[in-house]
């Protein structure tokens, strides 16, 4: 059966991260105080075909590694989750 | 007389440049769509600019499962010279032909711009014709040009004097002030900056000549 | 589309007459469907019913001219066995909306309109205009569309070599993004948007067709904003669906085009843009006198559960339409799999129907399935050509005389110079470094000078040594003052940026950006700003091939200025050289070329300069315009350059025309360009220092008496103004500045009033 | 005090996803069979200093809406989490 999955990528940490930073310094200007640690990452929804919820986790997870992130300077994580509320 | 293959994939955008770029240095170049699974008789491998599969996901990170880098990845594995040039360098580093990773400018936007770099080894079939120290007038044009890498990576590529092309005034957060990185043996070359636009004061600067003229006579080199 | 058809047409932005119209030429009530398709079509972007009987005054014929007004781009012979295609179109209200996917889209969209041609896009160009950047959602706005050009135009695979850059808050609610492509092709290439040949089959390429941009040109481009606050004030229910750009699908929708032309396997080629496949198809049928069957259920489709008139109307992007002979499916569709680009057979090329009085009539027929049931019958023609033209009321402006009595010349205070200098600058480059202007190593002047200069080479093209040189301009502030002459002033301004490259122009594109046509004022603007085209085209011997108008350009009732944007093409014989550019060289003798002073009873006007926009004065009186006079100094400067480009010896080191800021901002720029002061002696006071007017050019010579005497020769002016010499800008009373402190404000400018930390 | 706040930006229903498309379209000849609906989105992680936690996830929500996505083709939820473990 069909596996809502959402994978989540983010920098590694010791990684500059310009975006989150640059986000960070233009936050007072726009009248946003106390937002701090600010890290931009990406995301990805998708549907995987498997018999079971472990080997649907199992094909995430190895597609999360292998293709929607870059191990030298990213880590992801796969979860299953709901199309709604997810 | 020598033969080099360019790599196009789908999106590529800077085969023709380098095709003219390389022809006016006496060599002959071909277009190698990125379906084939082989080469035959190339002297060369370059991997041009662009935007291979729109740059979707990472650039390069959809490119590097094309067929054709299998026989990139032989290609090299023989001692074959490899060149990827801006999005063939992030092509290189994501099929793990070359260390580290190439994100997002400092800045955050595209840049397209001369730079300053100067030859900081020449053992490798890019820089093997300049002059350790010359400096070199060869613009960029790209949005993730920031070369990083671990401590430990950049130890290893300094010691082995991996590291050929440096930026005089860094513009997009490279780390090092790094512009261009060979792999161990030099035969496998990834620099941001695009030579084939630096071959005639016409455009600009002729600078980037000394550059191709070395890879298109490197086989000799490596052979 | 439950309401009944009465009611419904209104909905659809149908006026009562127009309804009339169209049960006349159906001779019945027109279904929903059928009203669907008038009202995209009749729309005022896709009709120009309210431009078009004034935009026939513009003079359109050339020898060198292979296709002028009314295809998808103007097309002239460059020489060598190569044409060059060349369109502008404005992207206004949906970058309004959704800044990236707004600009990126207008890109899109342009390019296909010139491969459509056969040609190979090789350079962009981009007009914007945006409110002062005191507001932050100007900052916005700017780095979106920006970097939305950017970031199509790059993946794409298209140089942008130059545009514009303006700050009014006559924009500020209501953004102008205008996109200009030229591309070329061997000439005996050239392929018109024709459907012919009964049988042939109407192919669709690209994209499958989702609700984007559903109804765009009747919502979205011919309605103004109802609030002040742009783009925010668009009612959701009303407001299409934003359309997302894909330069990937785009690319490989050229090369697979161009290749299929390269096969011969086209017998016409239409892009499809607003108001979508009906546009496409009634189109290609009306130019081909034929009829067309389309098949609704052929169409692949992103979304569930669309209806007809969504998916004949949908603005989805990256679509082409391409005309084939039924033997050439098969290579058509193994070209299209090399480039991954979607290829379906959508409709049928049939035979015209007899009409009333025994005319043949080509009918676009909408089919549920090829032999299905006609869910729409209508004549192409009618669609494509036969919306109702109207004359709209035109009256000049009440405070027209109150405005021009207004001349700050003489009332304004002088202040300092200096200061008032710096102020003025901008250095455009924090845009165009963001944007790939090298690409197919054509780019001899890229953006910054005055006007781009490109090898005229490209993948396919017979080989030459000439070059092409385009630039884009345009002057709300002089525009508002007097649409005519402000608009005639614009074209010479142009001229004069390709003449400091070495070209002769050869053709005019425009893009006419103005308020809602239902102002007469503002018609009465447009009007004007076309006659002013018209006469300055006349007199300066261009055609105009081509055009785009952009109405409606409105917020809470206030029309923005009127702003024309021209684009101008021109061409060099020989391009083996770089022109001299900005770059004086020490102990160079400057000289100021053409007439020093304007035409009129006031010398140096300074009405609709950036120097009294600054100080809140938007009033006076525009100089004359004098063809004669500047045509010879175009021509007399054009030839000095391009003959350097040509390989030629000259004591010409350095050429720059005097644009926005006056003779005082073209100084600053060649000083700041090389780091090298000046001396200059006996302006006329700080109104010569800031007057603009176009037909001047600051020339550094290392013989002025050589140059004087060419000039001379050719009936043009010359006046010696001082000197290239030291580090510090120095001009006798007026202004004595360090270079360095030039440049530093000049370049940090635009970075600053971003507030952007670089 | 501190609030740890993951805000996640996608994009609107009927909107044009490429880069979703794109990947899902290569995923095959890569290897990875039977995944489909893939889409692309963003997410930012940061901290937020308020007084308790509904005033944080308004904060964050204000910030998600008006600087991380445009409403206008882009949907944003704000979410508390733990620094690891989310
Ligand atoms: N939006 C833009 N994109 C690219 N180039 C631009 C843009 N705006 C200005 N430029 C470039 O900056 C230079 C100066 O522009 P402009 O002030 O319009 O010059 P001029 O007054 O001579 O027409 C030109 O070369 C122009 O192409
Ligand atoms: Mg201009």
């Amino acid at each position: 059966m069909n596996y809502y999955v959402i994978v989540d990528v983010t920098l590694r940490r010791g990684i500059a991260d310009p975006e989150g930073a640059t986000i960070e310094r233009a936050l007072p200007a726009l009248g946003f105080s106390g937002v701090t640690n600010v890290h931009a990452g990406k995301s990805f929804r998708l549907d995987i075909e498997a018999p079971d919820e472990t080997s649907a986790l199992k094909k995430a997870t190895a597609l999360a590694e292998r293709l929607l992130s870059n191990p030298v300077i990213e880590d992801s994580t796969a979860r299953l989750g709901t199309r709604d509320g997810e | 007389m020598t033969r080099i293959g360019v790599v196009v994939f789908p999106g590529s955008n800077c085969e023709y440049d380098v095709l003219a770029g390389v022809s006016q240095l006496g060599a002959t170049a071909e277009l190698v769509w990125h379906s084939q699974t082989d080469f035959n008789g190339f002297d060369g491998i370059i991997l041009p600019g662009g935007f291979a599969h729109g740059d979707y996901l990472r650039p390069g990170a959809l490119a590097r499962f094309s067929p054709v880098m299998d026989a990139v990845a032989r290609f090299a594995a023989d001692g074959g010279p490899v060149l990827g040039i801006c999005n063939g360098f992030q092509i290189l580093t994501e099929a793990g032909l070359l260390p580290g990773a190439l994100q997002k400018n400092r800045g955050l936007t595209f840049l397209c711009q001369p730079t300053t770099l100067t030859v900081t080894s020449t053992d490798s079939v890019l820089t093997h014709h300049a002059a350790l120290g010359q400096e070199l007038v060869i613009p960029i044009n790209h949005f993730s040009g920031a070369y990083t890498c671990d401590d430990e990576t950049l130890r290893s590529l300094e010691e082995h004097r991996q590291i050929v092309l440096r930026y005089l005034d860094n513009p997009n957060g490279s780390r090092d002030d790094i512009a261009a990185i060979a792999n161990i043996a030099g035969n496998v070359v990834g620099l941001m900056p695009h030579p084939e636009r630096a071959m005639s004061n016409l455009l600009g600067s002729a600078d980037g000549r000394i550059l191709l003229e070395g890879f298109v006579a490197s086989n000799v080199l490596v052979a | 589309m439950s309401s009944p058809p009465e009611l419904l047409h209104r909905a659809l932005g149908l006026t009562d007459d127009e309804f009339r119209d169209i049960q006349q030429v159906l001779g019945r009530d027109p279904n929903q469907l059928e009203l669907a398709l008038y009202g995209v079509m009749w729309s005022e972007h896709c009709s120009y019913k309210s431009s078009r009987i004034h935009l026939r005054r513009l003079p359109t014929e050339a020898p060198h001219v292979l296709v002028g007004p009314g295809e998808n781009a103007g097309v002239i012979d460059a020489g060598d066995g190569i044409a060059v295609a060349i369109r502008i179109e404005s992207h206004n209200h949906p970058s309004a909306i959704e800044p990236y996917q707004g600009a990126a889209t207008g890109v899109g969209g342009i390019l296909r309109d010139v491969f459509t041609m056969g040609a190979r896009p090789l350079a962009v160009m981009d007009p914007l205009f945006f409110g002062e950047l005191t507001d932050a959602r100007q900052r916005w706005l700017v780095e979106g569309v920006v970097a939305g050009i950017s970031g199509y135009g790059n993946s794409v695979g298209v140089p942008t070599i130059g545009g514009e850059l303006t700050f009014d808050d006559c924009y500020s609610s209501n953004p102008l993004v205008n996109v200009l492509c030229a591309g070329a092709l061997p000439t005996e290439r050239l392929v018109l948007g024709v459907a012919s040949g009964v049988g042939n089959l109407a192919v669709l390429l690209g994209s499958s067709t989702g609700r984007d941009g559903i109804g765009g040109v009747s919502v979205l481009a011919s309605a103004g904003f109802a609030g002040n606050d742009g783009a925010a004030s668009v009612d959701d229910a009303k407001r299409p669906s934003v359309q997302v750009g894909d330069p990937y699908e785009e690319k490989r929708l050229i090369e697979a085009c161009l290749a299929l032309l390269d096969g011969g396997y086209v017998v016409g080629i239409q892009d499809l843009g607003g108001a979508g496949i009906v546009c496409a198809t009634s189109e290609t049928a009306a130019r081909g006198g034929v009829g067309m069957d389309v098949d609704v259920t052929a169409i692949p489709l992103r979304e569930m559960g669309m209806q007809p008139y969504e998916i004949m109307t949908s603005e989805s992007q990256e679509r082409m339409l391409a005309i084939i002979t039924p033997e050439n499916w098969d290579a058509v569709g193994a070209l299209c799999a090399k480039w991954e680009v979607r290829a379906s057979i959508v409709g049928h090329v049939v035979d015209p129907v007899e009409g009333a009085h025994g005319q043949p009539v080509g009918m676009l027929r909408i089919r549920n399935g090829f032999d299905g049931e006609v869910l729409a019958e209508v004549p192409a023609k009618s669609l494509a050509d036969e919306a109702p033209l109207y004359d709209r009321r035109r009256t000049r402006p009440a405070n027209f005389d109150t405005v021009r009595a207004d001349d700050p010349t003489y009332d304004e205070r002088v202040g300092s110079p200096n200061d008032d200098l710096l102020g003025l600058l901008v250095d455009p480059a924090w845009v165009y470094r963001q944007y790939d202007s090298q690409l197919f190593l054509n780019t001899v002047v890229g953006p910054g000078r005055d006007a781009a200069l490109l090898r005229l080479a490209g993948p396919g093209l017979p080989y030459s040594q000439r070059g092409i040189a385009i630039s884009t301009d345009s002057n709300p502030r002089w525009c508002a003052l007097d649409p005519r002459i402000g608009t005639a002033l614009t074209v010479a301004e142009s001229v004069a940026n390709l003449a400091c490259v070495g070209a002769t122009a050869k053709a005019v594109v425009n893009c006419l950006n103005f308020g809602n046509p239902e102002h007469p004022e503002v018609m009465w603007q447009l009007s004007e700003a076309i006659d002013g085209m018209a006469e300055a085209c006349i007199g300066l011997e261009l055609p105009v091939i081509g055009g785009n108008v952009s109405l409606y350009n409105e917020s809470g009732g206030n029309d923005i200025d009127p702003t024309p944007v021209v684009g101008l093409l021109g061409v060099l014989e020989s391009l083996v050289a770089p022109p001299p550019g900005w770059d004086w060289q020490e102990g160079n003798a400057i000289v100021l070329v053409g007439q020093r002073s304007a035409v009129g009873d006031e010398p140096f006007p300074l009405s609709g300069t950036r120097w009294a926009t600054r100080r809140g004065r938007r009033g006076g009186r525009m100089p004359g315009f004098d063809p004669r006079s500047l045509k010879s100094t175009f021509d007399f400067v054009a030839r000095e350059i391009a003959n350097i480009c040509a390989g030629g010896v000259s004591d010409i080191t350095a050429v720059h025309d005097v644009g926005g800021g006056g003779l005082g901002g073209a100084l600053a720029e060649m000083a700041s360009a090389t780091g090298l002061g000046a001396h200059v002696a006996a302006l006329q006071g700080h109104r010569e220092l800031f007057s603009e007017f176009p037909g001047r050019f600051v020339m550094a010579t290392n013989d002025v008496q050589a140059l004087s005497e060419r000039a001379a020769l050719a009936h043009v002016a010359i006046d010696v103004l001082g000197s290239v010499t030291g580090d510090r800008l120095c001009i006798d009373g007026l202004v004595d500045l360090d270079v360095s402190e030039i440049v530093s404000r000049r370049e940090g400018a635009l970075v600053e009033a971003l507030n952007l930390t670089v």
